[in-house]
């Protein structure tokens, strides 16, 4: 799966924090990058808690940080908004994947949560433009209702895939089959 | 020591809405009786446990609150 | 003011020991706010002349305590009453709250004193054991017209009535010891009734209850202990000491030869005996039971006026049977009942409310119920439980409308329960949660759907949660025995200090098997 | 170096080389006082010693530089070194002949990381020490809580969660170290409690890592655990465990989930200690998050000072998601702004992001009609006939079933304890005689 595309990288840095004596404000953006895109926000929230003072002041963490608790309170606009900034190389791809993935679940999950919502609700949420919003949902075939001058939307959840584990289900079968027949 | 126990748990006892385990106090019983006329002085142990950590279960304010980072708070 | 115990005048105030607390503390008294009944249709008159002896004046007392409009002719009634018997303190109680009620109610006008404060038994002046002649304050020229007279405080029947009565006692109490002396057992028992009667109308009820149950070491037959207990039975409801009341019955129902007497005096003990132990059960909430005692009562050999009239015992059981039981029952026990039909021919009113309740008239059916409310709050044994029975009867009513339905439109339902369906929707969501209803509510639409749980999905459920509890209380077992094996327990810091020594001081919380295993 | 300090170096030497480890750790013990005096030349004592050959000798020079730090004073980063050298480079078996000096050195390490604020750097040291030193997987040993202080103190969790998920089926304690070794227990470990002490700090700490990471039925389980230990006296340990385990319980079940009768400890010791947690337990039974929110402020103060705060903030969170999972039973719509009167929210936009976070989190399954106002509340989708639950309930029967072998298992070592069937056997004998031969349940635990 994609979220545990960046573990081995995590795990060194991991490990670097657990060794080093003193550490630089880039182990701990990437760190911190890295938990967010893996949505392990209370690993993120302890990691900016033992983050020593003096480092605290580091633009960059700060960002991160305040990242983090749009995220943990499900803030979307605020995310959205936040995380278009001036990101390090160290962490710039990742914060890429992170934006990709957080609009990606914004709009599964408005898929389930909402039978109706007013555009400019949801513009607001995912920070986006009419247009954006339009291609962006031009594959999900939600329907567009016009009440007055309000624009609303009513979304249509996504089938979730069937996971393709039913050859365990197979596999147990024949051991009950063949413990019948003998 | 009288080893007839009671019957083995039934199934349902098990289950029952709290999982009552060996009734530790019936066994031992002489538990009840020691506890009592010991001064209350005796009775506090391990007062100086190691308990002096940041509020790590704050969801709110953590950001904003100064770090005291690992420097013990004493 | 202090909230009084039910209801405060009930205590003669002769037993200083009375005075203090009546005998049963249930919390039927602290739920007892003072209700305060605005218009009862009743007709006092005919009310009172149902009972008699100490029951009709706690029950008009009860009504002055509750109901300010009939408290002043409550009050004089009651005074007439007790001026039939030897019950002087009584008397002087009654009438000196007559006189505050008279002196409040004179300066305003002639509308009911708005916050009739009954005059708390406790506050009176402590009386001497020794009734002696208290001197009243002059009586207040009271605008009262031409029966001012009638009612003012008559000290010469006072005086009279005290010495007659103290003469009566001296003269039973003799004559008491001499049947002792020669030992008559039967005329020692008849004795101590006798002297009970007196004590009952002097108004000093444990006395009474003494003298009475003392009756018992002198029965000769199955029919005195019978007769002991049916007096024990009375004094104990005067006292209201429900758990006596019951235990007593039981002994009457238990003596051997009760079953033989005469089939008619029979069946009149027998009703006297259900309607005591429907009073019991009704007073400690059990209504379900209480109603099938009363509905066991006998209309021809229902004459009990220093106990309970028939039209309590059509409205306690009706009311407690519509409250309680489900629609066969209902319609078995009550409505098709050939002996109860009899008592509620007495109340029309509530024979009305039960056959609309049955043919699912609901509406009406709520309204008479409130039509009929302040009547029920006068009576002192039904009043505290009207509340708890009319929400029981309205939510048996909820359930039974909406059982046949798939949906049904709130709208409809709150005009049929006459109630808004702001309140219809908070009472049917304490119904669900409560589990009577399977339902659910689309508050949007004001429908309510009908939803039946499904057993295959709740099955998996509670199987895995079995499972997961079963496994949470396996491991902490497993974990336990190994902290048993090492000795994993806190011990009191005892002076020796030694390790070694302390564990052995002390029992560990494992049994001692544990202890000598580990020792191996 | 001094002649004192020569011959422990040749006995050491000496022994090691004949393999007699046991007389070797028997007599080790009386040179700690020695060794501690002369901290200044422990480091040439240790150049001679080779960790690999001489593991019991390199342990109590350890020993003493710890003992001696205060005043030694030593670089921090030196002793650091040495413990992970230590505890990377020591030979086992030799080991074993002095468990509890080993786990008293780490106990000394661990309070000299944390009062240097070093403790992160323990984390790795302290795991692999563990590793080391107990016998299987599922031992509990004396060094695990410390384990737990340092990554608290860190507050990096990543590395001891492992040894918190696994089961614990047997605990290896200093007192029964010691016996067996028959050393005479320094000044340090006398305390009768201490066993206790450090198999309580365990659950507790370990609760208190669950609840940092939010897995609130595992912090429940240590919790619980905690206060559930027999006890004589009341520890305070098990006290501040029982206000978390009050809290967890609440955000958990909703209610207190049960407390097993065997603990009178509790009901008399603990409950006063702990009134304003009862209140809130109470008041939460109310389930009006108006009232409870003024008991929280009212008591912030005591919560404050027991760094209980944030739970009690997370119980009033707890309350309004339990009310209106509560709506969920009853309602299949109802108006946001319904919604927020019914749960004391402020108004139907909180209504709405509180039911969406719910949503999000699958705690509820619902959605949201914006142009209505309202919310559609659903049945769980959960149909019991997916690949993915087939496999739940499967891997939930293998360990419910695994769990039965063990404690089969657990059954025939007790049985075959000859002091088990002595005691079974004898009964049985004088019961032929005194009344009909009683059944017994052969069960493990009592």
């Amino acid at each position: 799966m994609q979220s545990n595309k960046y573990n081995d990288l995590l795990d060194r840095l991991e490990n670097e924090e657990l060794e080093q004596v003193e550490l630089g404000a880039e182990v701990y953006q990437q760190l911190m990058a890295i938990y967010l895109y893996q949505n392990k926000l209370a690993n993120a929230k302890l990691l900016w808690m033992r983050i020593p003072d003096k480092l605290k002041e580091d633009k960059e963490l700060l960002h991160l940080n305040q990242l983090n608790l749009a995220l943990q309170n499900n803030n979307f606009a605020e995310f959205f908004q936040k995380i278009r900034y001036d990101w390090s190389e160290c962490v710039k791809p990742t914060m890429e994947d992170l934006l990709v993935k957080q609009r990606e679940e914004l709009f599964t999950l408005t898929g389930s949560a909402y039978v109706s919502i007013y555009q400019n609700n949801l513009l607001q949420m995912a920070q986006m433009t009419e247009d954006e919003l339009k291609n962006a949902v031009a594959a999900l075939d939600w329907t567009r209702e016009q009440d007055g001058d309000e624009v609303i939307w009513l979304p249509k959840a996504k089938e979730t895939p069937p996971t393709g584990r039913n050859d365990d289900q197979l596999l147990k079968l024949t051991e009950f089959v063949t413990f019948l027949e003998n | 020591m009288d080893l007839n126990m009671k019957p083995s748990l039934a199934a349902d006892e098990m289950f029952s809405e709290g999982p009552g385990y060996m009734e530790m106090d019936e066994s031992g019983g002489a538990t009840g009786m020691m506890m009592d006329h010991l001064p209350t002085n005796d009775k506090h142990v391990h007062a100086d446990f190691y308990n002096n950590f940041d509020d790590l279960f704050d969801d709110d304010n953590w950001a904003k609150v100064k770090q005291t980072g690992d420097n013990p708070k004493q | 003011m202090p909230v009084l115990p039910m209801p405060p005048l009930m205590q003669n105030a002769i037993e200083p020991m009375q005075v203090d607390a009546p005998p049963n503390e249930d919390n039927e008294n602290n739920e007892e706010q003072q209700i305060v009944v605005e218009n009862p249709s009743i007709d006092l008159e005919v009310y009172a002349n149902q009972y008699n002896g100490i029951v009709r004046l706690h029950r008009l007392m009860y009504v002055a305590d509750v109901c300010p409009v009939l408290a002043v002719e409550a009050l004089k009634m009651a005074i007439t009453y007790v001026q039939t018997t030897y019950n002087v303190n009584l008397y002087q109680l009654l009438h000196k709250r007559l006189s505050d009620l008279n002196a409040s109610n004179a300066p305003a006008p002639p509308a009911p004193a708005a916050d009739l404060a009954p005059v708390p038994a406790a506050a009176l002046p402590d009386i001497a054991a020794v009734p002696a002649a208290i001197a009243l304050p002059p009586l207040a020229q009271g605008q009262a017209a031409g029966e001012k007279d009638s009612f003012a405080y008559d000290a010469v029947w006072v005086d009279t009535k005290m010495k007659k009565a103290a003469l009566k006692l001296e003269k039973l109490d003799s004559d008491l010891k001499n049947y002792k002396s020669n030992s008559i057992k039967e005329s020692i028992r008849r004795g101590h009734d006798d002297l009970a009667d007196h004590y009952l109308s002097c108004g000093d009820l444990t006395n009474a209850l003494k003298c009475y149950s003392r009756a018992r070491d002198y029965c000769t037959s199955g029919k005195h202990v019978v007769n002991m207990c049916l007096n024990v039975i009375k004094v104990s409801i005067y006292l209201q000491n429900w758990v006596h009341v019951m235990s007593y019955i039981s002994k009457a129902e238990s003596t051997p030869d009760f079953a033989e007497g005469s089939k008619e005096a029979n069946a009149q003990v027998h009703t006297r005996l259900e309607c005591a132990a429907g009073l019991a059960e009704l007073q400690q909430k059990k209504y379900k039971v209480a109603a099938k005692h009363f509905l066991n009562a006998n209309f021809d050999h229902c004459e009990f006026p220093e106990m309970i009239s028939t039209n309590n015992v059509a409205v306690y059981g009706g009311l407690c049977a519509l409250a309680t039981f489900d629609r066969p029952e209902l319609k078995r026990l009550v409505i098709a009942s050939t002996s109860f039909k009899l008592f509620l021919e007495l109340e029309p009113q509530l024979r009305d409310i039960i056959f609309k309740f049955y043919e699912s008239k609901y509406a009406s059916c709520l309204t008479l119920l409130d039509e009929i409310r302040d009547n029920l709050l006068v009576d002192m044994y039904i009043a505290p439980h009207v509340s708890t029975l009319y929400t029981k009867i309205r939510n048996r009513a909820l359930i039974q409308y909406f059982s046949p339905y798939m949906s049904a439109d709130m709208h409809k339902m709150a005009m049929a329960f006459n109630s808004s369906v702001g309140d219809l929707e908070n009472e049917v969501m304490q119904l669900i949660l409560d589990g009577q209803i399977q339902a659910r509510i689309d508050s949007h639409n004001k429908i309510l759907y009908a939803k039946e749980a499904d057993q295959r999905n709740s099955t998996f459920e509670r199987a895995l949660v079995l499972g997961k509890k079963y496994q949470r209380h396996t491991r902490m077992l497993v974990l336990r025995a190994a902290m048993l094996k090492s000795h994993i327990h806190v011990k009191s810091v005892t002076r020796e200090g030694s390790s070694n020594h302390g564990a052995e001081l002390c029992v560990s919380a494992g049994s001692t098997t544990t202890a000598q295993l580990a020792r191996m | 170096m001094g002649s004192a300090l020569e011959n422990f170096v040749n006995q050491v030497r000496t022994m090691s080389a004949s393999g007699s480890f046991r007389e070797l750790a028997d007599d080790l013990p009386e040179s700690v006082s020695l060794l501690a005096r002369n901290w200044s030349i422990l480091d040439n004592v240790l150049e001679t010693l080779d960790v690999q050959q001489h593991t019991l000798g390199v342990l109590y020079v350890l020993l003493a530089k710890l003992h001696s730090a205060a005043t030694a004073n030593p670089e921090p980063v030196q002793i650091i070194q040495l413990m992970r050298d230590f505890v990377h480079r020591n030979n086992v078996e030799q080991l074993r002949f002095a468990i509890c000096a080993f786990y008293e050195t780490c106990h000394l390490f661990t309070d000299y990381l944390v009062q240097k604020n070093l403790s992160i750097l323990g984390i790795k040291i302290m795991a692999r020490a563990v590793d080391q030193i107990r016998q299987i997987d599922s031992q509990l040993t004396p060094i695990h809580a410390d384990l737990c202080l340092l990554s608290l103190k860190a507050k990096n969790f990543n590395l001891v969660l492992t040894y918190l998920d696994g089961d614990i089926t047997d605990i290896s304690t200093a007192a029964a170290e010691c016996k067996t070794q028959q050393q005479q227990q320094s000044q340090h470990t006398v305390d009768a409690n201490n066993d206790a002490k450090y198999f309580l700090l365990f659950y507790y700490y370990g609760g208190m890592i669950y609840t940092a990471v939010k897995d609130y039925d595992r912090a429940l389980y240590f919790f619980e655990v905690c206060i559930t230990t027999p006890a004589m006296a009341m520890s305070h340990i098990m006290l501040e465990a029982y206000k978390k385990f009050l809290m967890v319980s609440l955000i958990v079940e909703g209610n207190i989930a049960f407390i097993p009768k065997n603990t009178q400890v509790i009901g008399r010791f603990m409950k006063p200690m702990a009134s304003h947690y009862h209140d809130l337990v109470n008041v939460y039974a109310n389930s009006s998050s108006e009232e409870l929110r003024i008991l929280i402020l009212k008591y912030s103060e005591a919560f404050t000072r027991d760094s209980n705060m944030g739970l009690a903030k997370q119980v009033a969170t707890s309350l309004y998601k339990r009310n209106i999972k509560r709506l969920t039973k009853t309602f299949l719509t109802l108006s946001l702004s319904d919604v927020a009167s019914r749960v004391q929210l402020s108004g139907a936009a909180e209504a709405e992001r509180y039911i969406l976070n719910m949503i999000k989190s699958g705690e509820i399954y619902a959605s949201i009609n914006q142009k209505d106002g309202m919310v559609l509340f659903k049945d769980d989708p959960e149909k019991y006939n997916s690949p993915d639950m087939f496999l739940n309930v499967q891997t939930n029967i293998t360990q419910v079933l695994d769990l039965v072998k063990q404690i089969n298992k657990m059954e025939e070592e007790i049985i075959l304890n000859p002091m088990y069937v002595k005691k079974a056997l004898g009964s049985q004998e004088d019961d032929l005689t005194s009344q009909h031969p009683k059944t017994y349940s052969g069960d493990p635990t009592d």
